[in-house]
């Protein structure tokens, strides 16, 4: 099927002087449909889309949004290479000024797709991209290092307040004008450290620091240190004999080739590995790939990171439900395996979906 | 004694990593000196065996060192110095190295 | 990955060799690993005592999986 | 512990006949300061040169900036320990020569150090653009090692700002600020409803360039102890360290500690400063987890309520910012950490080599691997010979022209960790 629908007619025509813009949105967004059409491929559609309207009339009479992308969350989330590079051929021919995704609000799995496409296309065409969503959005983490994201509500009710915060960063971007701080222009702080002269020296600024901390008011630090934050623990299983268990590791257990090419540290993706069958990690096809420890023992026996061989047995005693006929592998150290937040909350997703009661998570 | 003649940096850094891993325990800093990890080809560290266990705080700090290492060395490689800043910075190696063998403490620990 | 693992719903129990960073990262329920080179098991005790060791540790994380807790717990 | 200090302005410096203050100007004798230097045989040859603020001057590679100062009463010599004899300071009268400084410049080894712009869009970074400078520039004798050249290019220096120090003496001081820490106990009852206020100064002390000295102590033998603020301001502590130029203490730093400074300004009105705890940052573990407990013991020991922390350097002194910040945190003793960053080239990456969840409150003394541009000047002092081989220069840092691109580490004591400077760092 060719899904690469291109322009009808000269796309100068008509457009002369105005700045290009492509917009991306959802199934959801554009009215196709909701979970029951996540999953259709990318399309475009010449001009102006949903909430094309908002960015339209948020950029003014310069910008003409020459074509909307649209696609189902759930294809972009299971076909992320694909999707990406049939999106950016579909809007090669138009040659945009401007990319805008979303915005994508509370959305977990469109926030992560206008964050991939955004990226993917500052890179291909080098022009400004900026998209918008929730600050807990799992695709504002993902992604709030490489783009410019907009902060948004955490509902689409917010469109009215967002879409003309977008647009006014967009056309500083267009513009090549000085981007304020994340607080003044209302972007997630992308945790890029900028120099500047501050009004007081240092050391004048931490006694003031230390008289509020001392007198127990609020104070806000210079330089957040990583993020240390905590999930209340769920509720004991009941039973482990009538629940299906799952293995998670970081350890960078993948079949032999490693296949989905996971990095052998700090990983940017995670693989789903099947092991219907089998009885046990076995050498021949399984390896690690993680590169934080001496691998010989593993590589020998990767049972010692996948506990496939005690596991399955204890299935068939009925020690446990059952066994998840699928481990997950990524590769962190220790530490990385904190900043994994967003492909962890895709993965439970799937987790959940397939019945999963318990997860045992192993690093080395 | 380990000598790692042809080793960089980050080899002394994985080095100490797999002994940590296998129960030693750092003595001295990974990053010692303020050269940064893309300016010094040179790095000396201490390591003592057996606790008989997994030292956690020397994991901590090769992990983090190591992160460390690399931030600077993807933006910049060590350059290939002269013979005579070669043996200055030999000259500051064993320097942070020294003042520790040194002292009267070391031997006791 | 541990707490998002967490937020879904789903118990979680970190098998891992370092402790102190799994109490960082926030994992709840903490069974402390053999090795970082061989976290379950360990292949210097011969492969049969190694895989006893191994089914022990993960009877160790289903038990720590069917325990209530109120706070991070290493169930040593 | 009370300490006059005599401010005695300078907005000029040039070359006289006699070493002395004329009505703001500073005249140095050349060939004493000459004479002084070489009485030590392991530097062969030395050069004076001056630098004033506004001029198209560059100087390099710098090794150390001092304030001249004299001590007028209460006992002791400027520098004890160092270049006069071991004996409390910190009380009576001291005079200094605000606007004035001394800088040694010349190699070292081959790897180190950092310059001075006096004038230009690089000028802003370091303090030392403001300054009169009395540039002494060094030469070793041949074959030396490096740890003597070290050691007397250390003195050369604090000898020539003890004897330009001398020309205040007898010169009436533009302003007199009085500085006084009482005894703990008479101290504590002096401003009771005022918060206890510490400062935890680490001395960077890792080895050959990376020393500072304590009346002569070198920091990285001595356990954590106490000292009154004034103590550094008659040069109790001495710079020793050279390595990397943009967060390096100089020993003007020292006698100009910001932090202590600002302490002062706001002691009785907004807080009790109860004084100074002087920790290392040693490269052995053992000495990391000594130092640290002590330091959390005296600030319990002392009641603090907070206490401030600077650090000096990169990496290993991370570890014991963190270290201090954690233990002093779990004595109940409220923290606020001054640091400066290095998040990468891209600015991206974590500025700082270790972290902990009670650094909540940390100040920022800016990003040192941004890049920036120093156009060319008309004279160079010392010699660009080693730009690119400087902390923060790299291959092609030097151009044709003169004219540099460099990161900002090179620049001395531009994001210095201690709060002189107002330049900071924050997330875009």
């Amino acid at each position: 099927m060719d899904i690469i629908s291109l322009p009808q007619k000269d796309i100068k025509e008509g457009t002369m002087e105005k700045i290009k813009v492509i917009h991306y949105i959802n199934q959801f967004f554009a009215q196709i449909g909701g979970e029951e059409k996540a999953d259709i491929e990318p399309m475009l559609k010449e001009g102006i889309v949903g909430p094309g309207i908002a960015l339209k009339s948020g950029l003014g009479e310069d910008y003409e949004i020459a074509a909307t992308v649209i696609c189902g969350d759930t294809y972009f989330g299971g076909n992320i290479e694909k999707a990406t590079k049939t999106i950016i051929e579909m809007i090669r021919p138009y040659k945009p000024d401007l990319f805008v995704a979303g915005p994508a609000f509370n959305a977990g799995r469109y926030g992560v797709a206008c964050g991939a496409i955004a990226k993917a296309v500052e890179k291909e065409f080098n022009i400004p991209v900026i998209t918008g969503m929730y600050k807990e959005n799992p695709g504002a983490d993902m992604f709030k290092k490489d783009i410019y994201i907009i902060e948004t509500a955490n509902s689409a009710a917010d469109m009215r307040k967002a879409m003309p915060k977008i647009c006014k960063l967009a056309k500083k971007l267009v513009n090549g004008e000085e981007i304020l701080s994340p607080s003044e222009e209302g972007y997630l702080e992308r945790g890029i450290r900028v120099n500047y002269f501050n009004e007081k020296r240092g050391s004048d600024r931490a006694v003031d620091l230390i008289l509020k901390k001392v007198a127990g008011e609020p104070y806000e630090t210079e330089y957040p240190m990583p993020v240390f934050d905590r999930v209340p623990p769920n509720p004991a299983v009941k039973d482990i004999s009538k629940v299906k268990v799952a293995v998670v590791t970081s350890g960078g257990i993948v079949p032999q080739g490693n296949p989905d090419r996971i990095e052998s540290s700090s990983a940017t993706k995670y693989g789903i590995y099947d092991i219907t069958g089998l009885n046990s990690m076995t050498k021949d096809k399984f390896m690690t790939v993680h590169g934080g420890y001496d691998r010989t023992f593993v590589l020998e026996n990767p049972n010692l990171v996948v506990p496939l061989d005690v596991l399955r047995e204890m299935e068939k005693e009925g020690e446990i439900g059952e066994l998840a006929n699928y481990f997950i592998a990524t590769t962190g150290t220790g530490t990385s395996v904190g900043n994994a937040k967003a492909f962890g909350e895709q993965f439970s997703k799937k987790l959940v979906a397939d019945g999963v009661g318990a997860v045992i998570l192993t690093s080395t | 004694m380990n000598y790692l003649k042809d080793g960089t940096y980050t080899d002394v850094l994985k080095k100490t990593r797999d002994l940590i891993h296998s129960n030693y325990k750092l003595l001295t800093h990974p990053m010692s000196g303020s050269l940064k990890p893309n300016q010094t080809p040179y790095k000396s560290v201490i390591v003592t065996e057996g606790c008989g266990r997994i030292d956690y705080e020397s994991v901590i700090l090769i992990e983090n060192s190591m992160d460390a290492a690399y931030k600077f060395l993807k933006f910049k490689k060590t350059p290939l110095w002269t013979e005579k800043i070669l043996n200055d910075f030999k000259t500051v190696d064993l320097s942070l190295i020294e003042n520790v063998i040194k002292n009267p403490m070391f031997n006791a620990i | 990955m541990v707490k998002e693992i967490e937020r879904a719903g789903i118990p979680v129990v970190h098998m891992c060799t370092v402790v102190p960073i799994s109490l960082t990262i926030g994992a709840n329920r903490i069974v402390p690993a053999i090795g970082i080179p061989y976290p379950l098991g360990d292949p210097n005790l011969g492969e049969e005592k190694s895989k006893k060791l191994r089914r022990s540790l993960v009877e160790k994380a289903l038990k720590a999986l069917q325990t209530e807790i109120t706070e991070q717990t290493v169930f040593e | 512990m009370r300490l006059e200090l005599g401010k005695i302005k300078i907005n000029n410096v040039q070359f006289g006949e006699k070493t002395e203050v004329v009505k703001g100007t500073l005249y140095v004798n050349k060939d004493e300061i000459i004479k002084l230097v070489l009485e030590d045989d392991r530097i062969i040859s030395a050069d004076v040169e001056l630098a004033r603020p506004g001029e198209s001057v560059r100087i390099a590679p710098v090794k150390d900036v001092i304030e001249p100062r004299v001590k007028v009463s209460g006992g002791g010599e400027m520098f004890p320990g160092s270049i006069n004899k071991v004996r409390q300071v910190g009380s009576g009268r001291t005079h200094a020569l605000v606007g004035a400084a001394v800088v040694t410049c010349g190699r070292i080894v081959g790897f180190q150090e950092g310059l001075i712009d006096m004038s230009g869009p690089a000028a802003k970074y370091t303090p030392f653009s403001e300054t009169n400078n009395i540039c002494v520039v060094i030469e070793p004798a041949k074959g030396i090692e490096t740890h003597d050249y070290e050691a007397a290019g250390r003195i050369a220096g604090l000898k020539v700002a003890a004897y330009i120090g001398e020309a205040g003496r007898n010169t009436e001081p533009d302003e007199v600020v009085v500085y006084e820490t009482k005894p703990i106990l008479e101290q504590v009852n002096e401003y009771p409803g005022l918060p206890k206020i510490g400062y935890v100064h680490m001395l960077q002390s890792q080895g050959l360039l990376h020393d500072t000295y304590y009346y002569g102590v070198d920091a990285k033998l001595m356990v954590p102890t106490f000292m009154y603020p004034t103590e550094i301001m008659d040069g109790a502590i001495v710079s020793g360290n050279c390595v990397a130029p943009c967060d390096k203490v100089t020993t003007f730093h020292h006698l100009n500690n910001p932090v202590i400074e600002d302490l002062y300004k706001r002691h009785g009105k907004d807080l009790n400063f109860i004084g100074v705890i002087l920790t290392n940052e040693n490269v052995f573990l053992a000495d990391k987890e000594r130092s640290s407990d002590m330091t959390a013991k005296l600030c319990e020991f002392l009641g603090l309520d907070g206490v401030l922390i600077t650090e000096e350097g990169y990496g290993n002194p991370d570890t014991d910012l963190m270290m201090n910040c954690k233990k002093v945190s779990q004595k109940g003793v409220k923290v606020v950490l001054i640091t400066d960053e290095f998040p990468g080239r891209d600015g991206k990456s974590q500025s700082l080599a270790d972290a902990v969840e009670e650094g909540d409150a940390l100040v920022s003394c800016g990003n040192g691997n941004v890049i920036i541009n120093f156009p060319p000047m008309e004279k160079v002092i010392g010699t660009l010979d080693f730009i690119e081989t400087m902390i923060g220069g790299y291959e092609g840092s030097l151009k044709p022209d003169g004219s540099i691109e460099a990161e900002l580490q090179i620049v001395i004591a531009s994001t210095i960790a201690n709060g002189y400077n107002k330049l900071a760092a924050k997330g875009y």
